[in-house]
């Protein structure tokens, strides 16, 4: 066993300093009934390097990659190009192989980008502060509706049409167990619109997103004044956190907390995770937030350094009154997202940004120029949703056997909601003109 | 040891990525337009990777000595595992595209549930909880939504917990609108029978116990089926906390001793990178009675073909919802995966033996000096009180020293039912001699301790950082850089 | 240009430090005649990664790998496994970006790592010491020639007829220009027998492969002793290092220097290079070697440490008089190699080459089955030359559109000499036995 | 900082692979077997892993901080470059499957050519040599080759080779059969004229010369068009030594100055990585008097076919051999095309200039306390001499304290004709951030020595070892490890 250092003579020596006949000896505590004899049944003995990485591979050869061909599938995921030092870097044993940084001494690697990470996020989202980040996207808006309501000591949460179905499913889960009543309005491709009017007296935030799920931009401060008016807070969520290059970021709008999925900067797709969730807010309700924090302080020489902090809030101190029961972020994801950051800078996020917009809105031309087509987002960023002819699932199954994965089809994400024949389709930077030519002719035979 | 922050070395007009140049003219984005500017630096790629590799080294990690973190199972993480995480066909995927596109990624996802299943001896898990706490909430959701199919919710809203336990535990359960009860551990380090049987006297408003076993001292509860009798009679259910699966692995199944819900922390028992702090992974393993109130999504197969499930229709429907977007820690997976391969039962099986080897080794080496919290052998991690130590010197200094020893100090001051505990996990992946040098080195600190060594109140001394104010960070937390103007006007 | 960090605040700044007008003021010395006007034509502009990235997959694209199918060429390079942990290693920035270990206080790890390396290849080649690698297997043969007639003072070198071709070529051209004779014998696939009788008083060295070009592994102590009878020295050449851990090693043949190409433990096929040239001899003839040496000694505090040594046999010394003009070695393939070769230690190797041999025994099996194959090599390691009717260039073409790789047609090596029937194979560990099937069935149908 | 040896620490019955199980019972191997055993240890991957990241953090890297050694051009390496040249495609292809099977290798390789060419202004190039010295050699034996084509190589012997010149130039010449004739250096720090007009008075034995340029002293040479008709007047071809051509990328083409032959070393002008000392690659250009002495094997292209020619065949082949096994450094060539299309012609350019840029910063800021060896601007590297050190205190010194500021030292005591020669090569991707830095650290050691500080004899105090005894290495060498009681037996 490669992994295994000790030797046959090793062991034999070691139970001996213990005093130990065998290995059995430590296993008495175990019921008997529950002893296992020998290997368990069922699974194969252990196998070489090369052995596995054929078998493992055989597995990933089944599966269609996004840079095979034309790809247009977004709706909280995005396929963006991730500069191979991003990878380089979380790579480094010292990163990659360390725990979360509870011995601040021997730990400013990690600490000190996560400082950057907090502030580069804080930066993104125009909030004043960030965590450290949360498990991804859609656990971060189900704890700000928690938060939400721990600082309103209010027990409703009000979810926008426009959020991630995804997000919005985890948030009630979340709520539910906690008696939190969650008020769902109707999906739409327009639906923030519909939030302002949706915040009452016991609503504690309501939660909307831009771009939403559909791909429309919306400015939300109408929104956030009718929740400040009723005291209650507006969340800002964000799937695309390109977007914000270009788009206008939470704390523009006056949200109160932002959250939003990181996965586009830094991070593979990954089919779904891990990712990493941006969680920001504004400073009064920084002592409320959920999940890990780090703050700059100095050591015994005074010299700068950071520590992991307010930890108060957290489970491993407060146990069942802690803020959350997360005790982990999303480390290696965090750093990515922060080195891929550290690259762009301003100056190539907005370049970035700029170009997934452009992408998009020759998509939007060319499937416009598609009889039978209706573009349906009426502001967006790299992302929207169209209507065509026919059932969304056959059009993109005959797309898919023209080479051209076509975007995502509304009903799988909202079954039985009448947008069977909605298709949303994103494009990116890795998006080329020849895929948007490719996509409109194969649109067009399979429409035909 | 000082790297400046890119906020001090970055500038916004300086990037190290290049970009086509777009073609401008074209915005659909119907006004909505970030109005200032983001205030975010760049660097040149060689400025940024110094940067990166410079704080790097800053960190301690597996891959440099020994990290005997108890409790958080500190093992040699393999490359193959990356490698093979980063294969396009498991990288380059997207949890949206058609489904008959990603048959392979379908395919990994229910063997490694396969292995999770077997291993754990239940029939059914969950895979998409992104970490172990995020487990503990699916399993207790589980437990909750069985409840809700009894119509017991409203009133089975008690759940034990041991004073030992993870802070997650009452954390999740409270979160999952349940009501904590403590129960005490006993002179051997485990759950208190009498403490407990007296606790379920009325046992009309019992949800359920979590427990972690092996537990948090490092101990096997010898009386787990009785526990688990008991809590089933009260009609409430068994949440096993995982987290020292690692020890058991291939001795014990959690289903041979009536566990009812159980997460699995990939990165402790399965070697996915603990990266700094994560990201995790914690399928949940459920038993009969809990297998239809998994969350959603699921993979089914049917003749040879991978369905996910991604909503359970109908009004019959038991699923307690979804936990998260998409279908899990996919990347988690494939390192996971890999690694059972690699070891198989066999090796599995072999790992676990040489990590209860291996702390029982170091248990009764440092015994020598050290005062064992509990009589006997222990499971994969040794457990100390700080006993032994002279007035004035703490369990904090004798950590703090071990970092000027080049080691990673132990877990300190967990479990809370041991004073200044010190909590000792060396892995399966230590060699004998690598354990020797280690043993020594925290003998020598150890004498020190016990004969009162001032000196050690001052370590680290050789660390990139002397000993970090803590006070200050929480007292006027500073979360983000600032330009230093802005500070100085606050 | 993500590359340069100035920016032109930076350049402007900088110009008018130094007191210069324009960057044209640092090129006054060029010739105006030669001074390029604008950018030099014919080439492309600076591109994004993503672009490039695209560029170099096209043409990866029209390659076939070696892991794509049944594949068994050899003949000087061969595919084996290499761990996922060597890649690892030898991308760690501190080994990738440093430099050739001059200041050994700051370059312990590279030093370390060579003196281990020299320790191993010692080992493996059962000879006294060795230097710290050479370009590759062909030049560290044509640098043993020259040190042989350097050490012998004598102007002939013997080249087997079992000498990879290109092995003897390389050698010819150093030897040629230094105005040393060299005696190539013909080839054969049991060639090394011949040595012996061609070993005279004027014979600086005779230079033998095991296992040869052809896969024959060959005892040259009868070669070794007909050498030192003449006062010549035995060379001993291999070009896979795999094989040492089973077949008689040049150490234990009698040979005064052995060189080989290292490629097969830790690196890739990489169409041919870098590879990792082995250099060993006995302890008598250590400072006649060229290239470079790492020795052990000690620091100011008496600390064991390890320096580049013997260093006035180089030509950044010694210049005209140096053994050699080389000034680099095989830097990361060597670090590399021995990181796979301290992962194998002699238990793996020794593993590794029985797992070879029974691979090239299977198929040796299994194509001795096929009607019309005639085995001709008659003791092998992992390699064999086969006949076969008809032309071997036809047949690989025709086994090639059956998805097989079948090996070197003797001819490409040996153009000319009557080869054109012969087919040279190697099986390695890599090699299955559905491999092998599909091999034999393939060629059935060829030559049906 | 001790690392003990893998024989200390590892076993001959320990390793760190797993491998399937040998089926037995096949031989035929005819009895010529190993008889003794190898002796070589093996570690566990665990083991193995943490003995390389240790004996890593020992070493100064370009990733660490600016790496100033002249002549070497340690600029930053892309990562890029390394994904690109780890592609399967490239990196699991073998040198003689089909030719058919290879074509974008073949592509790749006709691609780089081009760049080479176009960026030289040279009409032919051999990409096989494996280093800069083996380019040299490639150089030198194609001028070989034309001077038998014109029957003079038994007369034309002598090579013209400058007193600055890297140590290769001479061992090169000589292994090529010429014999050297060093020419001096003039007050300039370029060719002196006279002394090489008065080399040529006689000129029926020379066969050519090696000149670096920019050369070694960093400077350009003036007269190097007038140095390229003599030469050619005399008889001989000029070869160039490309160490440098980094200074004069798309500002110079050395087609246009007269250039017969020259090398380019890959991982200087084009960012392969060094590694430690190697592996390197030497693509050598050729005029067209030279083209056709060019070496097996090349690639041509023909009807978008392309072949790779592995003989010269026929009587009339003017090619003078192989120089190696095989095609070339591929793993080079994808990573030097990678550098070269990420940059394109535009940013080759401005690299060259902010590499001359910056040295031209450097030897500014520095001649305030240093003595520059030259007058005048430099190209890519700054040359100073020990001129300002106080008595005792050589460059050796300067160069070790340089290590406790946190710097690589820069080149020491090359070139040969200045003495206590500092070289300082800073390349274009330091920021002027850096350059700052460094040149305050810099001063400040030189301000140190030109005061006569006796503390800088004992540097370096701050890194992984102290000065190391050459002497006693180069006395009794230890050049691989031997049982310890085999040594005392010695």
């Amino acid at each position: 066993m490669r992994y295994l250092p000790l030797t046959p003579e090793d062991r034999k020596e070691m139970l001996a300093t213990i005093g130990a006949a065998s290995i059995d000896d430590f296993y008495t505590d175990v019921p008997e009934a529950a002893r296992l004899g020998g290997k368990i049944a069922g699974l194969p003995d252990h196998q070489g390097e090369l052995a596995v990485e054929r078998h493992m591979g055989a597995l990933a050869a089944k599966n269609r990659t996004a840079s095979e061909g034309p790809f247009f599938v977004g709706c909280g995921a995005y396929k963006h190009h991730v500069p191979a030092t991003v990878d380089h870097i979380i790579q480094r044993s010292e990163f990659l192989t360390t725990y979360t940084p509870y011995q601040p001494e021997i730990a400013q690697g990690t600490l000190q980008t996560l400082f950057e990470f907090q502030s580069q996020v804080a930066a993104l989202t125009a909030m004043e502060v960030a965590n450290a980040s949360m498990y991804d996207g859609s656990t971060a808006c189900a704890e700000a509706a928690v938060m939400a309501c721990r600082v309103t000591r209010r027990q409703k949460v009000v979810l926008s049409g426009g959020l991630h179905p995804h997000y919005a499913a985890a948030t009630r889960t979340v709520c539910e167990a906690q008696g939190i009543e969650v008020v769902q309005l109707a999906p739409g491709i327009d639906a923030e619109l519909a939030l302002a009017e949706a915040v009452d007296d016991e609503t504690a935030c309501v939660i909307g997103q831009s771009p939403n799920v559909f791909g429309t931009v919306t400015d939300l401060t109408p929104v956030a004044d009718a929740a400040h008016e009723k005291k209650a807070l507006l969340v800002s969520v964000f799937t695309e956190a390109v977007s914000l290059g270009m788009t206008m970021p939470p704390g523009e709008m006056g949200a109160d907390i932002a959250v939003g999925e990181g996965q586009s900067i830094g991070n593979p797709l990954n089919f779904g995770g891990p990712y990493v969730g941006l969680f920001a807010c504004s400073k009064k309700l920084m002592r409320q937030m959920p999940g890990r924090l780090c703050g700059e302080t100095v050591d015994a020489d005074g010299n700068r350094g950071f520590v992991l902090t307010l930890s108060t809030r957290e489970q491993h101190i407060r146990r069942d009154k802690a803020t959350s029961n997360i005790c982990t972020n999303a480390g290696l994801c965090t750093l990515a997202f922060t080195a891929h950051m550290t690259l762009l800078g301003e100056k190539g996020l907005g370049h970035l940004a700029q170009l997934n917009h452009e992408a998009a809105c020759m998509l939007a031309d060319a499937l416009e120029g598609v009889s039978g087509v209706e573009l349906l987002t009426p502001r967006f960023f790299n992302e929207f949703a169209f209507r065509i002819p026919g059932d969304a699932g056959d059009v993109l199954e005959k797309l898919d056997g023209l080479g051209v994965v076509g975007g995502v089809r509304a009903s799988r994400l909202y079954p039985g909601k009448g947008l069977d024949d909605v298709i949303i389709a994103a494009a990116t930077e890795c998006t080329s003109e020849a895929d948007i030519k490719a996509y409109a002719d194969a649109l067009v035979k399979v429409l035909a | 040891q000082r790297e400046d922050l890119i906020f001090e070395t970055g500038s916004t007009t300086k990037t190290g990525v290049d970009l086509p140049t777009p073609k401008g003219g074209m915005d659909r984005l119907g006004g909505v337009t970030r109005k200032k500017s983001v205030g975010l630096p760049g660097l040149s790629e060689p400025e940024a990777v110094r940067h990166y590799v410079r704080l790097s080294q800053q960190n301690y990690a597996i891959d440099l000595g020994l990290f005997p973190l108890g409790s958080c199972t500190m093992k040699h993480n393999p490359r193959l595992n990356e490698k093979v995480a980063r294969m396009p066909g498991f990288a380059d995927i997207h949890p949206l595209q058609p489904q008959s596109t990603v048959q392979g990624a379908l395919e990994l996802i229910d063997q490694l549930a396969t292995w999770l299943k077997t291993l754990t001896g239940m029939p059914a898990v969950a895979m998409s909880p992104k970490a172990g706490a995020h487990g503990e909430f699916c399993g207790m959701m589980a437990i909750r939504g069985a409840l809700m199919a009894r119509g017991e919710i409203e009133t089975r809203t008690r759940v034990l917990v041991p004073a030992s336990a993870h802070g997650t535990n009452p954390a999740t359960a409270v979160q999952c609108g349940f009501t904590v009860d403590e129960i005490k551990a006993d002179a051997r380090g485990r759950v208190d029978m009498e403490d407990l049987k007296s606790k379920l006297v009325d046992s009309s408003d019992i949800a359920g116990i979590m427990l972690t076993n092996p537990n948090t001292c490092g101990l096997f509860e010898t009386d787990i089926r009785e526990i688990a009798d008991l809590i089933h009679e009260a009609g409430g259910y068994f949440y096993c906390d995982g987290a020292n699966f690692n020890a058991i692995v291939g001795r014990v199944r959690p289903g041979d001793l009536g566990v009812d819900a159980m997460h699995i922390n990939l990165h402790k028992t399965f070697s996915t990178p603990h990266g700094g702090g994560g990201p995790g992974a914690g399928p949940t393993v459920l038993s009969e009675a809990l297998a239809d109130f998994a969350p959603v999504p699921f993979v089914v197969e049917e003749d040879g073909v991978y369905h996910l499930v991604e909503q359970r229709s109908g009004e019959g429907s038991d699923a307690f919802g979804r936990l998260c977007a998409f279908h899990g820690q996919m990347g988690m997976f494939t390192r996971a995966l890999t690694y059972m391969l690699s070891h198989g039962a066999d090796g599995l099986k072999q790992a676990a033996e040489d990590a209860v080897l291996n702390a029982n080794y170091l248990q009764s080496r440092l015994k020598k000096v050290m005062t064992p919290a509990f009589d006997g052998y222990c499971m994969h991690e040794a457990l100390f009180s700080d006993a032994f130590t002279a007035e004035g010197i703490e369990t904090l200094d004798i950590a703090k020293a071990m970092i000027d020893e080049g080691y990673h100090p132990m877990t300190m001051y967990f479990p809370l039912v041991v004073h200044g505990a010190m909590l000792i996990e060396p892995t399966e992946t230590e060699s004998k001699a690598e354990l020797d040098r280690f043993c020594e080195s925290l003998l020598s600190i150890a004498e020190k301790a016990k004969a009162g060594d001032e000196s050690l109140k001052g370590a680290p001394y050789l660390a990139p950082k002397r000993r970090l104010d803590e006070t200050q960070a929480a007292r006027k937390p500073e979360l983000r850089w600032s330009e230093p103007d802005k500070i100085a006007a606050e």
